[in-house]
């Protein structure tokens, strides 16, 4: 075969080319052609099929993320917002923090270890390249029905992959959410978040500049791994025959990414890149034409002088190869030797495979012969932009008159206590133990919360006490029945979930997985969700800082629930100060705060007694819950709480067990005058907490709540070892205990 | 003078800066060591970290072992030299043959992070003089392979001469013999354990403070010493 | 009863880290001319009644659907005769320890 | 180039977790009649050079050092030679996929 050289390109532009095959439609091959005034070499196609892939380029999510941009909070924390490999975030005594939550859901499904795995180490490479150590990671999960086989071949691996990447790596796991639905049957959402710190000053960006600069690859070698795993993983959906092209598996190697962050950090340390990328999805055309867009000049590879484990690939493929634990650095040439030896010692290959030239163009050599020419704009930052039509399903109006408060109720208390055992031993709301069990909390001796604490809390600096948290929420059932207000309650339940550990809300991350954009119905859900999310971080000052996009979940025509997972990120100045959710202390008052309203829709009670999922998820009301907050961390800074615990999924009674079981303590309860006490236990309106208050801070804790507006009722007290509803029924913490903890177990073990 | 206790980082070792913390707390100087040098810059004890030295491919512990700076460390440790394996570290010290037997996959084939109760068996050795002999204490544990197996004989000697360091209480987290959770040689300067008493120093972030005894105990053995 | 191996390797142009890792120890151990090393899973399968035929189409699919996860990895099934079995222990034996 | 294998077997005594996850999972899947599972390891080693007695007997130290923990495991040396390798790929063909 010849290589089709930019000069043989020239000299043959009617040759037939595979864009189709590559994913590529019509009028974006013609784009390229255009671009380059001839037809594209191989080479060049490759990469810009695979650039302009969705998982890549955003084409169908672009101009909806725009949102969150030109809505953004005015925020003197932001130090580098959206478009970089991640968000950065001033925490004050000039440390900084960088966040961002990733899919990994197509290749999990696949082969469910291999593709958590590598979810966790691509996630933690892109902290890196902030110029960050990583510090934490974080991991939402979704599956199908709990009891469905392949539930069984798919979170056992998953699980297991999470683990044994992150483990290896030494980050401590501190939180996550596994939920199960039939819609996530055939399209798992595997999300991983990576939490990582560092001094301002330690900022790096993905960029290349200054002429004669060395490009430097290190890390892994090149394989075939994944080759068109982008485009085709993330961009088509599979119907009953399986992916249309299956393709090799990527393999993760945490020791080698375990070498690579040490290896970068020491780098970093001692000041010797200019600019650098993370290898992830398209490999090193993303690497490239990345680093040289945002850069100054232009780029020049030797293809060839990339270390390969595998001697067969042709240039295309290596341009393509998604081979894990890779890195590209821009280094000065009189720091290259000093780059390398810190790369030897950690035993890292390390490569000099280019350099930055005073051009605009990346050009792309194999043995001497050119085979890329390219702006690399056009294949980084200027792929296609779609406007696709979207418009209101036409059952929604269907599925929110299907009123969840219209149920039938639990008749007295025997009936409550019945529904109460069920909801606390689902699937959903059971705990989690077996699955964190798998995950090392305790590495790197700085966790002060992790699961299931309301939000994992991570110390930074050892002499202040300086600290953050971060929560995952996400909640496809109320996004299903109005995606606007469902991407908004995700947001406010993890902006609630960092508050109730006394954390102030500083910023966002979002994945937003939905199904094919090519239906009008899943990207009236996109668009609605983006809107919804936007506008609520404008209102809650938090801005989102970086985020991904995964669309086409689907099954044939099923999609799965509209499913905006939000992680939101809070700073806390003394970690001693936190809020833990156990009630540990026997005789401490009960607070319930916030307003309870009939609010049925979406819920777990609704779907565990009832299998139902309709009507109108909880009213959002930003106002109160930025109140809330600011309430939550006072309290918790002046001592005034001893526990608190928020509630989202399966409402007041979910959350007071939980608590309960954490602290090995019993409650009694009496229900609030005018509330019915069902709607007491189980309704899910938003913007609520419970808290545990000593007796001797009551009058405080209630007059500043009630100062400053913010509902407080006492609804009962932390005694005995049972959950007692005056007048309603008793369950033993014994037998909770035994609902809570065995569901996962026998269903999985 | 202060009391130096090495820490050997191995390419994959993850809790070496914890190992470090908990000797800062105990009131001794940590110092680095690197498994390429084999000099050990003169320390009065060594600790081999947690973590997952080269991936724990092959076994764990299995390429640590011939790292050069454990031929040192060998050495040393047969004349007398204070040297705490935990978890990984203990791997390691089963392969170098310091400590017999050896440690398998968990028995139910999961990673598992737990805060786990301990009974303290022998109060005798060089890091575990702070304790009382059968004192309970809780520390994480954290293992996919921390299964400890050794052959019958073996065990017995063990029991007999006092030398299993540590029992698991209440749940058996990973099928050990015996409930065997930590051991020592028969000179009692080499204890290797799979829990992690350098992730039980502060009440902020361990369950407990219950290891911060493995380090002061070492601590006043050298300085009485 | 009879013994049927499955090997079970991770296929060629898959990332094998763990082979990686022994073979990059190598050198240090002093041994030189080994210029790859791969690690596999044996599985071995205590049978009882006759290895036909059927009885090894029946092993192949288990290798298949459980033992081998044929997504990244590639298996052989044999049956170990008494004659296999000496030959493996034989060249135990005229290596010297 | 030849190939070397070395089987990796937990000795008989030593608990193997993972073979009795596997045979415990056999009935669920339908496999019935097989009496045990074992799971070991299996390195495919490509020498550089004739696979004599003297470079067998280093592999074989190799083994006993490094490849194998001869405290819980026993190993197998043995070459894989055109003809092994050729049984070995005849059972694949002989059985139904
Ligand atoms: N996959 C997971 N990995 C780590 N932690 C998890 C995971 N799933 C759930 N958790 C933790 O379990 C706890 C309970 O989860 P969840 O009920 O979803 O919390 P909440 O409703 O407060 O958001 C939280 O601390 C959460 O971080
Ligand atoms: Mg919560």
């Amino acid at each position: 075969m010849t290589l089709d050289t930019v000069k043989h390109a020239n000299d043959t532009p009617d040759v037939e080319q595979p864009w189709a095959e590559l994913g590529l439609k019509r009028d974006e091959y013609d784009r390229i052609r255009e671009i380059l005034g001839r037809r594209p070499t191989g080479a060049e196609l490759a990469m810009y099929s695979v650039m302009w892939s969705e998982h890549c380029s955003y084409k169908s999510s672009k101009v909806h993320l725009k949102q969150f941009g030109e809505k953004a909070p005015e925020s003197d924390a932001l130090l580098v917002g959206i478009g970089e490999n991640a968000g950065v975030v001033d925490v004050g005594q000039g440390y900084a923090v960088t966040f961002k939550v990733e899919s990994h859901n197509h290749p999990s499904y696949i082969e469910p270890y291999q593709g958590a795995a590598t979810g966790i180490g691509g996630i933690v490479r892109d902290i890196l390249a902030m110029g960050a150590r990583p510090v934490a990671v974080m991991d939402p999960l979704r599956f199908g029905a709990a009891d469905h086989p392949d539930t069984r071949r798919v979170l056992p691996g998953v699980v297991a992959g999470i683990g044994g990447y992150g483990n290896c790596l030494g980050l401590p796991n501190i939180g996550g959410e596994v939920v199960f639905d039939p819609c996530y049957q055939g399209n798992p959402l595997v999300n991983a978040l990576c939490v990582g710190v560092m001094r301002h000053e330690d900022i790096h960006l993905a960029k290349a500049s200054g002429t004669g600069n060395k490009v430097i690859l290190y890390g892994a070698r090149t394989g075939g791994d994944g080759i068109g795993g982008v485009s085709v993983l993330a961009s088509e959906t599979f119907d009953e025959t399986g992916p249309a092209k299956r393709p090799a598996v990527q393999v993760g190697d945490p020791f080698q990414e375990k070498l690579l962050i040490e290896c970068t950090l020491e780098v970093f340390k001692e000041d010797l890149v200019v600019g650098i990328q993370d290898l992830g999805g398209a490999g090193l055309s993303c690497a490239t034409s990345e680093l040289a867009s945002a850069g100054s000049g232009g780029m020049r590879v030797e293809l060839d002088a990339v270390p390969l484990r595998d001697s067969t690939l042709s240039p295309e493929e290596i341009l393509m190869s998604e081979s894990q634990e890779r890195m590209c650095a821009i280094v000065e040439p009189g720091k290259v030797d000093r780059f390398l030896e810190i790369c030897e010692k950690w035993d890292v290959i390390a490569t000099v495979i280019g350099e930055v030239t005073d051009g605009d163009r990346l050009e792309i050599y194999w043995h001497g012969e050119q085979i890329v020419d390219v702006p690399p704009r056009t294949v980084a930052h200027e792929g296609p932009v779609y406007h696709r039509p979207y418009a209101r399903p036409e059952w929604q109006d269907a599925l929110q008159a299907d009123d969840a408060n219209a149920l039938p109720r639990p008749a007295g208390g025997e009936e409550l206590r019945e529904q109460v055992l069920k909801l606390v031993g689902s699937p959903n709301q059971a705990s989690k133990e077996w699955i964190t069990a798998q995950y090392d909390r305790y590495v790197l001796g700085n966790t002060v919360l992790a699961q299931p604490e309301d939000s994992g809390m991570i110390r930074i600096d050892e002499e202040t006490g300086l600290g953050v948290a971060v929560a995952t929420d996400g909640n496809g059932r109320y996004a299903k029945l109005d995606p606007y207000t469902g991407a908004q309650l995700a947001l406010a339940e993890s902006y609630r979930n960092v508050a109730a550990t006394g954390a102030k809300p500083l910023a966002v991350t979002d994945c937003l997985n939905f199904g094919s954009p090519e239906d009008p119905g899943a990207m009236w859900q996109f668009a609605e969700a983006c809107r919804g999310l936007a506008d609520a971080c404008q209102a809650l000052g938090t801005p989102v800082t970086g985020g991904n996009v995964s669309l086409y979940n689907q099954t044939g025509d099923t999609a799965i629930h509209p499913t905006p997972v939000v992680g939101v990120l809070g700073v806390i100045d003394d970690v001693e100060r936190r809020t833990p959710m156990a009630f540990s202390e026997e005789g401490q008052l009960v607070y319930l705060l916030g307003d309870t309203r009939e609010e049925l829709g979406g819920s777990a009670w609704s779907q565990v007694i009832h299998g139902h999922l309709g009507g109108m998820p909880p009213k959002v009301d930003l106002e109160r819950e930025r109140l809330l907050a600011e309430i939550l961390v006072s309290a918790s800074r002046d001592g005034m709480i001893d526990a608190a615990h928020d509630l989202s999924d399966g409402g007041l009674v979910q959350a007071l067990v939980e608590s309960c079981l954490k602290g090995g303590r019993g409650a009694r309860l009496i229900v609030p005058d005018g509330l019915d006490p069902f709607v007491f236990l189980f309704s899910e309106s938003a913007g609520r907490a419970i808290v545990s208050v000593p007796r001797s801070e009551e009058l405080r804790f209630t007059d500043m709540c009630g100062v400053r507006g913010l509902p407080a009722t006492r609804i009962g007290v932390v005694d005995g070892d049972a959950v007692e509803v005056q007048g309603q029924f008793s369950v033993s913490l014994a037998e909770l205990r035994e609902v809570h903890e065995a569901t996962i177990p026998a269903l999985l073990a | 003078m202060t009391t130096r206790i090495g820490v050997v980082t191995f390419p994959g070792s993850l809790d070496d800066v914890d190992a470090q913390r908990a000797i800062r707390l105990a009131g001794a100087e940590p110092v680095a060591l690197w498994h390429r040098d084999k000099d050990l810059h003169q320390v009065d004890a060594v600790v081999l970290p947690g973590g997952f030295s080269y991936g724990d491919y092959l076994r764990c512990g299995a390429i640590a072992r011939f790292s050069p700076v454990m031929d040192t460390i060998i050495d040393q440790a047969r004349a007398g030299l204070p040297v705490l394996g935990i978890c990984n570290g203990f791997q390691v010290l089963c392969e170098s043959h310091l400590l017999p037997g050896a440690l398998t996959r968990n028995d139910h084939l999961h990673f598992v992070c737990r805060d786990q109760r301990l009974r303290v068996e022998n109060a005798g050795t060089a890091w575990t003089s702070d304790y009382a002999e059968g004192q309970e204490i809780t520390v994480p544990l954290k293992n996919g392979e921390g299964g400890y197996v050794a052959d019958e004989r073996t065990l017995d000697e063990l029991e007999a001469t006092g030398r299993v360091v540590f029992r698991y209480l209440d749940v058996n987290p990973n099928g050990s013999r015996r409930d065997i959770a930590g051991i020592c040689n028969e000179a009692g300067n080499v204890v290797g354990l799979m829990p992690h008493p350098e992730h039980a120093v502060e009440a902020l972030t361990g369950p407990t403070t219950d290891g911060l005894g493995f380090f002061t105990s070492v601590l006043k053995k050298l300085v009485t010493a | 009863m009879a013994r049927v191996v499955v090997d079970v390797m991770l296929k060629p142009e898959i990332l094998d880290p763990q082979g990686q890792a022994v073979q990059r120890a190598l050198p240090r151990l002093g041994y030189e001319g080994i210029s790859d090393v791969r690690q596999g899973k044996r599985f071995e399968l205590e049978v009882e009644g006759p290895v036909d035929d059927d009885a090894l189409a029946r092993i192949h699919q288990l290798a298949e659907t459980f033992l081998a996860n044929t997504v990244i990895e590639d298996f052989t099934v044999s049956v170990e005769t008494a004659q296999t079995a000496q030959t493996a222990r034989e060249h135990e034996e005229v290596t010297p320890a």
